[in-house]
């Protein structure tokens, strides 16, 4: 059922009074109009829209790339507690709890990429990879290679990877697949040249496949002076598995809401920590966390990836701030998303080795076991975390609506474009074998349907289908605009 | 024990009777069989992580966070500690909301929807500018995509971002950054006793000049009493006028839409958040003319199938999912459920108390200025200017031994430079504003 | 939607191994057989439970007798502090925190009654009438006076006084309301005797009207050495204009959850403690909180009614627990519901003087408001906190239950019975004149629509009207009853 | 400021305008003049209780329940700190199911209800009986109903409800209180070692004997060898058996159905809440034949208007709202937001969950007994018995002054007589058991 705006619930107009503070008349507003509820009755409101939100704890959410899985609700418990609330100017020997739990995390975080230096700075995935680009862009700059301005990017990539090359300044060159699915090493061998920044790689790719070659990859990038950034946004693949910086990466960023099952919040906070190999340490944004009694020159803890991982307690340890040698500066306005690096911190603490290496192996596992059970034809294989089915003849937006109405949300469509009509799936490892039977259920009683059905879908959900168009049309983006029509 | 749970993972939810059936299934003997890893990069290392149990696991993090001592933060610049009413987090924490995606399937996301659509409304009324974006990280990120939109709606051909020569450093090290693939250069304005300096401005306002950046309040607290000269002289120049703020600054002081403002950035933060090591809320609002160059989500209202009115995600042709390189910015994932708790934060306080709230800001800060200032050896405040929750003080003798004595005392202040304090009242008690100056009279005698 | 049963979702049968405990065979039971499920799993069965629940963040809960409030959340905050979590046997010295709390609610309490003495062991009204009717009779007896075998109550009384009044071996006697809805005092004069005991009385009463003859109907009371009782139901019609002890009675029950905003946990746990005026005090259960510096002989601690209201701090004063002289012992195995008594003692906190007597005054007007905008005549006036309309030719059950379909909570139904067809209506405080016009226009469209329609409600809900009948012919109260099916 | 609220009650959501409003559609000036007391009886005086923000209201209870110690409590006897999942509480705090009420209209309470189903269905496999309600306030007041119960439905002609003579204190006195409206009177039996004298108790067993009462494990955590000699006799002498236990050593010790209770009673917050200062859930099941002399509420499937399974309160005419004084109970508002956290609590255990959870608590007892033994000047166990969570040791010198020392260290343990201690290891790490045994063998020295 519908539920009004705070606006038709209540406008209150308050006069600004400048003088009750003391101020002149020329430095205040005149007035101010916003709802002036009452608490019982915005309860009432968010409780409802909450309502009318589909989240993980509403049922399967299986959409490829985006990595959807259970968020234990512990982490929130230890985000909340009082010593997480402290201020980003605090001296270092005030926060030692702060700086402990962050040098603990860039150790985990090293161990588990294969790489030998982490940033906690990056707000999210995208900016992980604008934290990539620029440190290579300064590295490349540091060693007289400025004329350095193309990074490669695989057509099926995210377009986070083509838009941050060019906010980095960078022209895209873009890669075809071949026809399993994987990179076109003769495409990339055109593409590379003495002009190659970087190539961009996810690996397992879009399609779930293993970029078998990635050693050669990564020999031909480097053959020409480039370096290789890995997009962990498939991560979860991989635990325990495989490292990046064991596949010959040389920057990586980390999703912590895909790999580390902090919450995705409808939007974000994410955090995109960035792992680098020791030569790119030196770039890293400012400030990071350094074990005090063991600094290094070049800020590439070799400790922080030995550490041990004391099981109860604190390690007691001093901590504290620096400036990698040739810093790129900053990237955020301080320390990056906080409260989500110490959902992430609590989730690997929690799983461990064994559990990570059976989160991965769960996913897998998951994406092919409801792969065998769908009609829906799967072009690439073998897949590990996720796969693309196509919907064949049908339109695979129309599916997704249709599915909505099946009490599950669907998979991410039309993307990657390789496959047409591209179902993108993936279920991650906390979906129960029933749970994913229910989904492949779903997906087969919307194959068997026909066009009428499935485009005047949904009907069972709180909104029927949304008229897109028209909303970018005429965008009404606030309930002024409403109210102006 | 015939259904029990494998070790591994304790959020997999599989038996080992349905992981063999699973398998089975697929046709294969082994999860291992289902990676396609070439044998020279496979891992078989291990990490050194212990694995514990959530109750091992969260007396991790209580130790480790104990190490935090406990101090009465009158830290600003930008973060404060607002009091949180107890129902945003009850609200917030709500799970649909916590654990939902981006509304990409906005069938089942209407209550996210509306409530992004709400938290851009508010911002609307506060700026007075008619298009807000539903958020980016943090107010310096927010400036690095504010200079980019310049660099892209450029009414004048020129290269340099003016900004206030007191702007934060961190601030300033990401608008580098974000300008770093562009054109831009970052160049300073002086400043005439904590204030703009409107005179040394328009002589430096030319062609050259894309985008003029201005806060109120400043880092150091003042209150901007030349927004509207500096609105005029960006008009003048075809120059894009930028202002920081946040949502309990613009309660009270003069609206951006009223002085001019095209762009208004700032950390919206102050609201729905703790101090929280720094992270924050990119408030993004912009007068309809950029619209189609606004970097991050937008909300739009709609009509279902039904003609009734509905939300969806709207004008996405601007995003990197669409347009790719050439998309308005790289953002994907925002601080979506950060604008739901800063949205919350402000309906419960109600226009009432958000002026309220802002007026004490004011009122407090010039009281505990005076406070500080009848101590010997402190003047306050340095700046003869009006402010807001902060100000700086001048103190004989060393500033950050001051500041580190004060901490002795369970206080926390910066030190600016040599002699300054920047002192913030925003969110303290009153019972801790008088613990302090008792302190501050003690250290420094 | 429906939710399978936890048991339909998965069975998962255990084989008990004694000697893993290191037990002989014939000490364990064989096996254990209860659903084995993953988090992420319950969390989805869960949340959908409550999605499917009715609360007061819902909407209007106008509920006669109930008092559905709004529960602020920060007291859900405090209850959770982890100073709260205390071991009942712990030792006096340690516990220093819990005893001040307890102290101080007593001390609220006593104030806002009129009472000298407060215990807060009874965990919920009922047992706060249970002890009110112990103490009666243990003073009773002391007194030489422990023939006094009868309990009056009014007819239309709560439930639990008659049951009550039993489970301490009293005989009941019913009392009839005059024309006005009052007591009838020829009545009274007639029931009472020197057999009597004690009367139970609230105060408005149930149809929301003051007793005015409080006065003289507590001198027949005791004239005849009976005590005069008062049920706290009512209470939130009053708070700071009137006064249980100011009024003539003895003792009373406060129901936390209707006067002091406590959650009602759709059932529980809630928390009646009990006032008595000083002649009771010694008889009050055991134990009870003192100041350890001011204990007095019969435990009636003046100084707790005294006492002042630190506002930022914990007195610093020290505590202690102790039995009453005469104490009738234990009603509970320790103190009642604490985590619902740190609750109430932070709402009393919240509110002060000038909030509780708000809190009355706008119950009122409420009440008043509402009653004056719905078309179902209201025979008794002038009502305060509640009212109860007639739902006239119409079957008040089936009014609710339409009212259901129009996304409301109903009132309570056919009880008291003194009005035909009984709409007992309470909106509260909490509620705004928009919710109010709201509700008056669920009533109004009911009103409207004929028997056929009403009988067939609700069908917006989540189930349609059920078959009560059938559910107590044949009992199936557990999931394995379903499964021998 | 045309939309104020006024002071008063911050939850009242009135503005001055919306007061006036209504006050005029009731037809009169003040809110004063609805209120009909007589002036005698008005109360012009005030509380002394200050109004306060929710931040200060909240200080304030902070700053009381800091004054309780920080002590890890190996303390029993019936209330036992397991750690509880930080599921437990997201999901009972939901508001739906907090701000709810009793589920008396079904069609829009089906999920509470469903839930109270399922924790009486858990209990009914865990007990072996076919009925359990959904709750009572805790095992003290479960106990007193039994023996209302026993009085309802004897089937030999006497009066005495007979108990361990170890009982404790505490629900002894609630019993009594329970039983003083009747003419039941309580006696006790002997113990053997800890456990039930099973030969005196055969002595004792004769038509005058209404209700038998033990408990499994008993107040000294020991288990009790006898249940099925108990469960015989009390069937020859036509006496109701009542069996105390809780869910987690139900869990592992023998089904109260197959040693013969006629009910058991409990306190099934074991699972589901922390310490509480007491609180608990009373557990109350019971065999078919007493359905309808169950007290308290009792939640049946039926079927709704579509002939989908649905749920409801049912057995109605039980309860005090229907019968008055003839009702089995007067229990109206019981625990049932309690019964719906032990709900959660045990599923997310799991059956191996629980049975683990037990065979910890008899294994960790025991090794926990064998290091204090081996302490000088300590005996542990006192009862040759089998144990579960807690034991008894005695000890050289004064046991309340052992106790007190101890508390010095920061544990806390039950004295018992002069030289008795009572230790109980459920709920705590093996890093604090460590910690004790130091302490301990540190406080005897």
């Amino acid at each position: 059922t519908y539920e009004p705006l705070l606006s038709e619930k209540d406008s209150t107009k308050v006069t600004v009074d400048a003088d009750a503070a003391g101020l002149p008349d020329d430095l205040t507003r005149d007035s101010l109009e916003l709802p002036g509820l009452s608490e019982s009755e915005l309860s009432r409101h968010y409780t409802r829209l909450s309502q009318q939100t589909y989240g993980i704890t509403s049922g399967p959410y299986p959409l490829g790339s985006c990595t959807m899985k259970y968020n234990p609700p512990f982490t929130e418990d230890v985000a909340a507690l009082p010593g997480a609330a402290v201020h980003p100017d605090r001296s270092e020997a005030s926060i030692q709890g702060t700086l402990e739990l962050l040098f603990r995390l860039q150790g985990y975080l090293a161990r588990i990429g294969g790489m030998d230096a982490v940033t906690l700075q990056p707000p999210a995935g995208a900016a992980g990879e604008f934290v990539g680009i620029r440190v290579a862009a300064a590295y490349h700059e540091h060693n007289g290679e400025g004329h350095r301005d193309e990074v490669i990017v695989p057509e099926s990539a995210h377009g986070t990877n083509f838009a941050t090359a060019a906010l980095g300044g960078y022209d895209v060159v873009s890669l075809p697949s071949d026809e399993h699915g994987r990179v076109d090493l003769d495409a990339l061998e055109a593409a590379l040249s003495e002009s190659t920044a970087a190539l961009m790689l996810t690996n397992p790719n879009t399609l779930g496949l293993f970029e078998r070659d990635i050693e050669e990859i990564a020999a031909m990038v480097h053959d020409v002076g480039g370096l290789l950034y890995y997009d962990g946004a498939n991560l979860n693949a991989l635990l325990g598995r495989a490292r990046p910086g064991d596949m010959g990466f040389d920057v990586m960023h980390y999703n912590v809401h895909k790999t580390f099952a902090t919450p995705h919040g409808g939007g974000g906070p994410g955090a995109g920590p960035v792992g680098v190999v020791s030569e790119l340490a030196p770039f890293l944004p400012a400030p990071r966390v350094r074990d005090a009694d063991e600094p290094t020159d070049a800020g590439v803890e070799t400790t922080e990836a030995d550490a041990p991982d004391p099981t109860a307690d604190s390690t007691g340890a001093a901590y504290e701030l620096f400036d990698p040698e040739h810093t790129i500066g900053h990237v955020h306005g301080f320390q990056g998303n906080w409260l989500v690096l110490v959902k992430t911190f609590a989730y690997i603490a929690r799983l461990g080795d064994e559990g990570l290496a059976d989160a991965s192996a769960k996913a897998v596992l998951n994406a092919n076991y409801l792969g065998s059970q769908i009609d829906y034809e799967i072009p690439y294989e073998p897949f590990h975390h996720e796969f693309v089915a196509s919907a064949g003849e049908q339109d695979a937006a129309d599916v997704a609506k249709r599915m909505l109405d099946y009490g599950v949300h669907p998979p991410t469509t039309k993307w990657p474009e390789i496959v047409s009509q591209a179902l993108m799936t993936e279920p991650t490892e906390v979906e129960s074998k029933s749970t994913l039977d229910q989904l492949a259920a779903a997906f087969d009683a919307v194959a068997e349907e026909d066009d009428a059905t499935i485009e005047a879908a949904p009907s069972r959900t709180t909104a029927k289908r949304i008229d897109q168009t028209s909303a970018a049309r005429t965008p009404r983006l606030s309930w002024q605009a409403l109210d102006d029509e | 024990m015939d259904g029990s749970r494998t070790t591994g993972s304790p959020y997999a939810p599989h038996t080992d009777t349905e992981t063999a059936a699973m398998l089975d299934a697929v046709g294969v003997d082994s999860e291992e069989a289902l990676f396609d890893i070439p044998e020279p990069v496979q891992f078989d290392g291990d990490f050194g992580i212990d694995a514990r149990s959530e109750r091992e696991a969260r007396q991790l993090v209580e130790s480790i966070l104990e190490r935090n001592d406990d101090l009465v933060e009158l830290l600003g610049r930008g973060h404060y500690g607002y009091y949180i009413p107890s129902l945003v987090d009850h609200l917030s924490d709500r799970s649909e909301f916590l654990t939902s995606y981006t509304q990409y399937q906005p069938e089942v996301s209407q209550g996210f929807l509306q409530a992004l659509f709400e938290y851009q409304s508010m911002l609307v009324e506060l700026t007075g500018l008619e298009v807000a974006n539903c958020s980016m990280y943090d107010a310096a990120t927010a400036l690095g995509e504010a200079a980019t939109l310049a660099d892209r709606v450029r009414g004048v051909s020129g290269s340099v971002v003016l900004v206030p020569e007191i702007l934060d450093e961190n601030k300033r090290s990401t608008l580098g950054n974000y300008v770093a693939g562009t054109d831009l250069v970052v160049e300073t304005y002086a400043m005439d006793d904590g204030a703009a300096d409107v005179d040394s401005i328009a002589d430096r306002l030319d062609e050259d000049v894309v985008m003029l950046y201005a806060e109120n309040p400043t880092v150091r607290g003042t209150i901007e009493p030349g927004l509207s000269a500096l609105g005029d002289l960006a008009t003048e120049s075809d120059t894009l006028f930028v202002l920081g703020s946040d949502p309990v600054a613009l309660s009270l002081l003069e609206r951006p839409a009223d002085v001019g403002a095209d762009v208004v950035i700032g950390d919206a933060s102050v609201l729905g958040l703790p101090t929280a090591y720094g992270m924050g809320l990119g408030l993004f609002a912009t007068r309809e003319d950029y619209l189609r160059q606004v970097p991050g989500r937008l909300v739009g209202a709609s009509e279902d199938g039904d003609d009734r009115r509905a939300y969806t995600l709207t004008l996405q042709t601007r995003e990197q999912h669409i347009r790719r390189e050439r998309a308005t910015s790289n953002i994907c994932t925002n601080q979506a459920w950060v604008a739901l708790r800063t949205a919350i934060h402000a309906a419960t306080l109600g226009p009432d108390g958000l002026v309220d709230l802002a007026t004490r800001d004011v009122t407090r800060a010039r009281e505990l200025a005076d406070r500080v200032d009848a101590l010997p050896g402190v003047t306050a405040p340095v700046h003869d200017r009006h402010h807001v929750r902060e100000f700086v003080a001048s103190v004989d003798g060393s500033a950050s031994g001051i500041a580190t004595d004060l901490e002795d005392h369970g206080y926390a202040v910066h030190a600016l430079g040599a002699d300054e304090l920047q002192i913030c009242v925003a969110g303290a008690t009153d019972d801790e504003l008088d613990g302090f100056v008792d302190a501050l009279s003690e250290v420094i005698r």
